[in-house]
């Protein structure tokens, strides 16, 4: 499929083509557009967006905490290289993860830089990602028992 | 605590086989506070496995407990010799969050600031490069012709190496009357200097002989291994935050990125280099191009709340695209900052790039690549 | 044939260093000279005055004790402290001239000031950009350290006392292709 | 000079005072006690008119100076007591001992250190040794000593003590014992010119046994990197040496003669730089990686092996290891290349030759020293490289020069 995109909406509309009903919410501004799906077509919606829509270059791996909602949300950052005119936007891929077992596809057969922003997701948020070859602790003690501390029940000493 | 035995990444066993197995760092004069396991085989290295977080402080934890405002003096410790270009995209995602725009003044001040910060992080770069080369007075030169810039920043933000000086809503204080001259005449001596870098380092063959076709980054692979900032430069790309998606006033600014096909240390270092001198030209138009007007937005500082959202913003620091994820609940606190610093990006080129290297070359890769620990490890 | 003339040129380029001046500041024999009075902040204009980030100097006589540079401080070194000090606890000679036949110091009537920990200062001036009466400024001093770590506290006695004359100092001098401190 | 004006200024003082002391004993007062009965006999000879003309003869030659320091042995003196007594005039100890031995290079050593630190801070932009003994931190030598001396000496737990121990005493006995190779001039020696036929090979032959020590000592630390540092010595040495024996072997075809003395005395007409400038870039490119100096410092690669083979080695160890050996090799082979290609101690007469030769071996030295501030460390890998390719060319090059020079007699 080749692609004659024309800024945030024509992207947004190539995944929602794609993938139609799957794709749970697409948020789009300026120079950024959001993209969440359902994490079992995580993998699928990362090849489509590597190879069909040039991005190919990950900026960062990043969970966020709700416990309101009882979710964890892991956003990829990705950006483009290869294609000049694309280098501006941020096409941020996004997917709700249940709190109590948050467990997800590794991405890093998509694009192999995700190998330590996913380690640091998973110790920091403790999501697992299936599949990634060494799931380890990376930037924490190795002595680390404590739960993983950028979960919002996690409290600083003193705060 | 079998799970701690079985993660502590040394093998117990000194040689197992040919192989012998060393420890580069944390206390080692070739690295900063971070280890590098090298298994070598005979002289080439076999494996090598980077080992981080001997100064992780939890930076994105600390920011949610301060207002938006009192994170910059905190995040800005993370990389001291570029405390400027670190905490700019931090200050771009906050303003989108609030809704706020710089008065252009203050935007050309940033630029400065942080251009002038990029110079320095380059001179202590190419110091420490010097000495991992084992060339003294490449120590010693950038080290010492480095006090022009740092002089230049207090003169700016009144402090050499953490000014917090731009925050949300603009720059802290205007330029003072005698920068230009000041700044002119570091300019112009620093100009005559670089050639004579060139000389001594940059075109000594012997240097040539250790940078030259060591640590070769592919094209392809540096897009793959999502590397960025002056090493995806080197490899031949010319790509860069401020041209790519010009922020700021950059898009004003008449400069040039450049770029190297080689891939190899060399290359890497040149791309630095000539960073140097841009770097030096951007900062004299942008006091040429500067409007007079205000360079500060009346912004509340303690209390300035943001609405819910989220932002991303991102620039080029000196060590490549600095990029931040703010997340915002309506209060004046941020809900969660996420920090994807160009070291982190970066550390996944030390292992690739030391395989099959000689053990003489781990240094030389491993700074080439400009890996800053603790802002890697945030 | 390259690679003699290249590490000829490299030591041609070192001897020329030879005949040129040192860049070293002997620090304690000779300081250096930094411009400006300090970096100040004008509350009406809300503008930050360019200058040397050094200790702070406190004016007495615009102290209301708001606590607004303590509570800017509050998350990002904790170091600033409101104590209370009375008229008649302040030496003499650091009460500015207007207000010594006073009983008490009229703007600030429950006597709060601010006590600064110098060893945990960051020195990034945001309680100089909180002070909504000009009452707290920095100064060009540097030189704060003490053998014992309570030595580092600031009282506000300290604090309003003027930055304390420094020897001898040197600027930093640029030339065609020699920087030297003299 | 004023009254010291708080506790620290007067402790600098004392320690200033103690510094200036500790050279002057050793120049002035030492001398005075070793050889009080002569100098007391002296000065009874002055008081003797007729012996007064003799003595300042003497005394104008400084060679004969010393020999008449020595000759004036008769009495209960410690120096020649402990040395032949019987025979009085016997200069071989003092030769040894004090000038142009051990004595002698070892003050002119430290002394070295300090220049060399002093050359590359001005380079660098920088002081150097500043603040012991206030003239442009003269004394800092010193102070680094009586600092070294201080310090306690650790040896690994899991180390070879015994080997461990004895690598800085061989160490620096190889040193001196290079040390006695390199005459000063036809007068001044220490192996006298009837015993020196052989000299060069000698010398080679003493430096052999060099990089077997530092594999010993780097293996006696048991450390990871003194191990690779101890194993980057021993492939210098075979990258450099052979190269270094051909180079020297053009100067000896060209005089036929493995003597020093000999060898400069065939210098008279020409120096042998000019027609040996390829043996002598050959020889101090080889001498470089032998004194493993920058460009060639691989057994010690501060960055990449923490310290080498010295890693494990601290304390006055260090300071005989890295500060004292290191040096002394660093005279004996700037003489060397003084004595093979630059004509030695000849000079003209209105300096004494011994001046010639510490001149003529300064200069040397200080661009030996001037190379580590603008080159780089290179590779092991480029390093075998250059010596068995480019070094091994040349020097054979060099050779069949000299072989036809020799040839066509046109030296």
């Amino acid at each position: 499929m080749s692609t004659s995109l024309t800024g945030e909406q024509g992207l947004a509309d190539a995944v929602k083509a794609a993938f139609g009903d799957k794709v749970v919410g697409i948020k789009s501004k300026s120079k950024r557009v959001k993209i969440t799906v359902d994490k079992d077509i995580l993998p699928d919606v990362a090849r489509f967006i590597r190879d069909n829509l040039d991005f190919d270059h990950l900026i960062s791996v990043d969970g966020t905490d709700y416990p309101k909602d009882n979710t964890i949300e892991l956003i990829y950052h990705i950006t483009s290289i290869e294609k000049e005119e694309q280098r501006k936007y941020i096409l941020s891929l996004a997917t709700k993860l249940p709190r109590d077992s948050p467990v997800s596809p590794s991405l890093i057969q998509v694009w192999p830089a995700a190998e330590y922003h996913e380690r640091e997701t998973f110790e920091m948020l403790g999501v697992t990602f299936t599949g990634h070859p060494k799931l380890e602790k990376l930037l924490l003690p190795d002595d680390w028992l404590d739960i993983p501390p950028l979960r919002k029940e996690f409290r600083l000493p003193g705060r | 605590m079998t799970s701690v035995a079985r993660s502590l990444p040394f093998p117990t066993e000194v040689i197992v086989g040919d192989k012998l197995s060393i420890s580069i760092g944390p206390q080692h004069p070739g690295s900063g506070h971070f280890r590098i396991i090298v298994v070598l085989e005979g002289d080439i290295v076999s494996e090598a496995i980077p080992d981080p977080g001997y100064v992780h402080r939890g930076a994105e934890k600390m920011c949610e407990f301060r207002n938006f405002v009192q994170n910059v003096p905190m995040l800005e410790r993370t990389t001291l010799p570029d405390a400027n270009g670190i905490i700019f995209p931090y200050i771009l995602a906050v303003e989108e969050l609030m809704g706020i725009q710089a008065p252009p003044r203050a935007q050309y001040l940033r630029i400065i600031s942080a251009e002038l910060n990029r110079i320095v992080s380059h001179l202590y770069w190419l110091g420490i490069y010097g000495v991992f080369l084992g060339h003294s007075t490449m120590f010693l030169w950038p080290m010492g012709d480095r006090e022009l810039f740092m002089d230049l920043i207090q003169t700016v933000g009144g402090t050499r190496v953490t000014p917090s000086y731009i925050i949300p809503g603009g720059a802290r204080n205007d330029l003072p009357d005698n920068f230009k001259d000041k700044a002119l005449k570091a300019f112009g001596y620093f100009e005559r200097r670089l050639k004579e870098y060139d000389r001594i380092f940059f075109s000594n063959p012997l240097v040539l002989k250790r940078s030259q076709g060591v640590g070769v980054l592919k094209r392809s692979e540096a897009i793959a291994l999502g590397i960025t900032g002056p090493n995806l430069r080197g490899s031949g790309l010319k790509s860069d935050t401020r041209k790519d998606e010009p922020y700021s006033m950059y898009e004003t600014l008449d400069f040039d990125i450049p770029s190297y096909p080689d891939g190899d240390c060399w290359a890497r270092g040149m791309v630095r280099f000539h960073e140097l001198y841009w770097s030096m030209q951007i900062i004299k138009q942008a006091v040429e191009k500067m409007p007079s007007g205000p360079f500060r937005s009346r912004l509340p500082l303690l209390t300035a709340r943001a609405p819910a959202g989220e932002a991303v913003a991102r620039t080029e620091a000196a060590r490549g695209c600095m990029s931040y994820y703010v997340v915002s609940d309506g209060t004046s606190k941020p809900y969660r900052v996420r920090v994807s610093v160009p070291s982190f990006r970066n550390m996944i080129g030390i292992p690739y790039l030391l395989k099959g290297g000689h053990l003489a070359d781990v240094p030389a890769i491993y700074w080439s690549l400009d890996y800053w620990p603790v802002e890697a490890d945030k | 044939m390259s690679l003699v003339r290249g590490v000829f040129v490299a030591f041609v380029t070192a001897l020329r260093q030879l005949f040129r001046r040192r860049m070293t500041l002997r620090y304690p024999e000779e300081k250096l000279e930094i411009e400006g009075e300090g970096f100040q902040y004008d509350a009406k204009k809300a503008i930050g005055i360019p200058g040397y980030k050094g200790r702070h100097i406190l004016f007495l006589d615009k102290c209301t004790g708001c606590q607004l540079c303590s509570i800017a401080c509050e998350n990002i070194a904790d170091c600033i402290e409101m104590v209370t000090v009375e008229k008649k606890d302040f030496p003499a000679w650091v009460v500015p001239k207007q207000l010594a036949a006073a009983a008490t110091f009229p703007q600030n009537k429950k006597s709060l000031w601010p006590q600064i920990d110098f060893g945990s200062c960051v020195f990034c001036g945001f309680c100089v950009d909180a002070c909504p009466f000009d009452a707290l400024y920095m100064t060009n001093e540097y030189e704060l350290t003490s053998y014992t770590k309570e030595g580092l506290i600031f009282t506000p006695t300290q604090l309003a006392i003027p930055p304390k004359e420094v020897g001898k100092t040197v600027k930093f001098q640029v030339e065609e292709m020699e920087a030297y401190h003299g | 000079m004023s009254e010291p004006t708080d506790f620290e200024e007067f402790l600098k003082r004392v320690v200033t005072i103690v510094f200036w002391i500790l050279l002057i004993v050793p120049i002035i007062v030492l001398p005075l006690l070793f050889f009080g009965s002569e100098i007391l006999q002296a000065l009874q000879l002055l008081v003797n008119a007729n012996s007064i003309f003799i003595l300042i003869n003497k005394a104008q030659n400084p060679f004969l100076a010393f020999e008449l320091m020595d000759s004036l042995g008769q009495g209960p003196c410690i120096a020649t007591a402990t040395y032949q007594p019987s025979a009085g005039c016997n200069p071989t100890f003092f030769r040894i001992v004090i000038f142009p031995g051990f004595t002698f290079v070892a003050l002119l050593t430290l002394w070295l250190g300090w220049f060399e630190r002093k050359l590359a801070a001005k380079v660098h932009m920088r002081y150097g040794p500043l603040y012991a003994g206030r003239i442009s931190g003269v004394l800092q030598p010193i102070a680094d000593i009586l600092k070294l001396l201080g310090k306690e000496l650790i040896i690994p737990a899991k180390a070879d003590k015994p080997f461990f121990i004895a690598v800085p005493l061989l160490t620096m006995g190889i040193s001196a014992a290079l040390l006695t190779l390199i005459p000063l001039s036809e007068r001044v020696y220490v192996v006298p010119p009837a015993s020196a036929s052989l000299g060069l090979l000698v010398l080679f032959a003493v430096l052999g046994f060099y990089p077997i020590i530092i594999l010993m000592g780097a293996w006696a630390s048991s450390n990871k990197f003194s191990f690779i540092g101890g194993l980057r010595a021993l492939h210098q040495l075979v990258s450099y040496e052979i190269p270094w024996f051909l180079a020297v072997l053009g100067v000896v075809v060209l005089t036929s003669s493995l003597d020093p003395f000999q060898i400069v005395r065939a210098q008279s007409k020409i120096w042998f730089i000019v027609p040996q400038f390829i043996a002598a870039f050959v020889f101090l490119t080889a001498t470089l990686a032998e004194l493993e100096r920058i460009p060639f410092d691989l057994p010690e690669a501060d960055t990449e092996i923490v310290f080498g083979w010295l890693t494990e080695y601290g304390g006055m160890f260090w300071g005989i290891l890295f500060g004292l050996s290191p040096f002394i090799k660093l005279y004996v082979f700037s003489g060397l290349f003084t004595i093979l290609f630059l004509g030695g101690w000849l000079g003209p007469a209105f300096l004494p030759p011994e001046i010639w030769f510490i001149l003529k071996t300064f200069v040397v030295i200080t661009v030996i020293m001037f190379s580590r501030v603008f080159n780089p460390r290179i590779r092991i890998d480029l390093l075998i490289r250059v010596g068995w390719v480019y070094l091994i060319l040349l020097a054979v090059i060099n050779l069949f020069i000299a072989v036809g020079l020799k040839a066509f007699g046109v030296l």
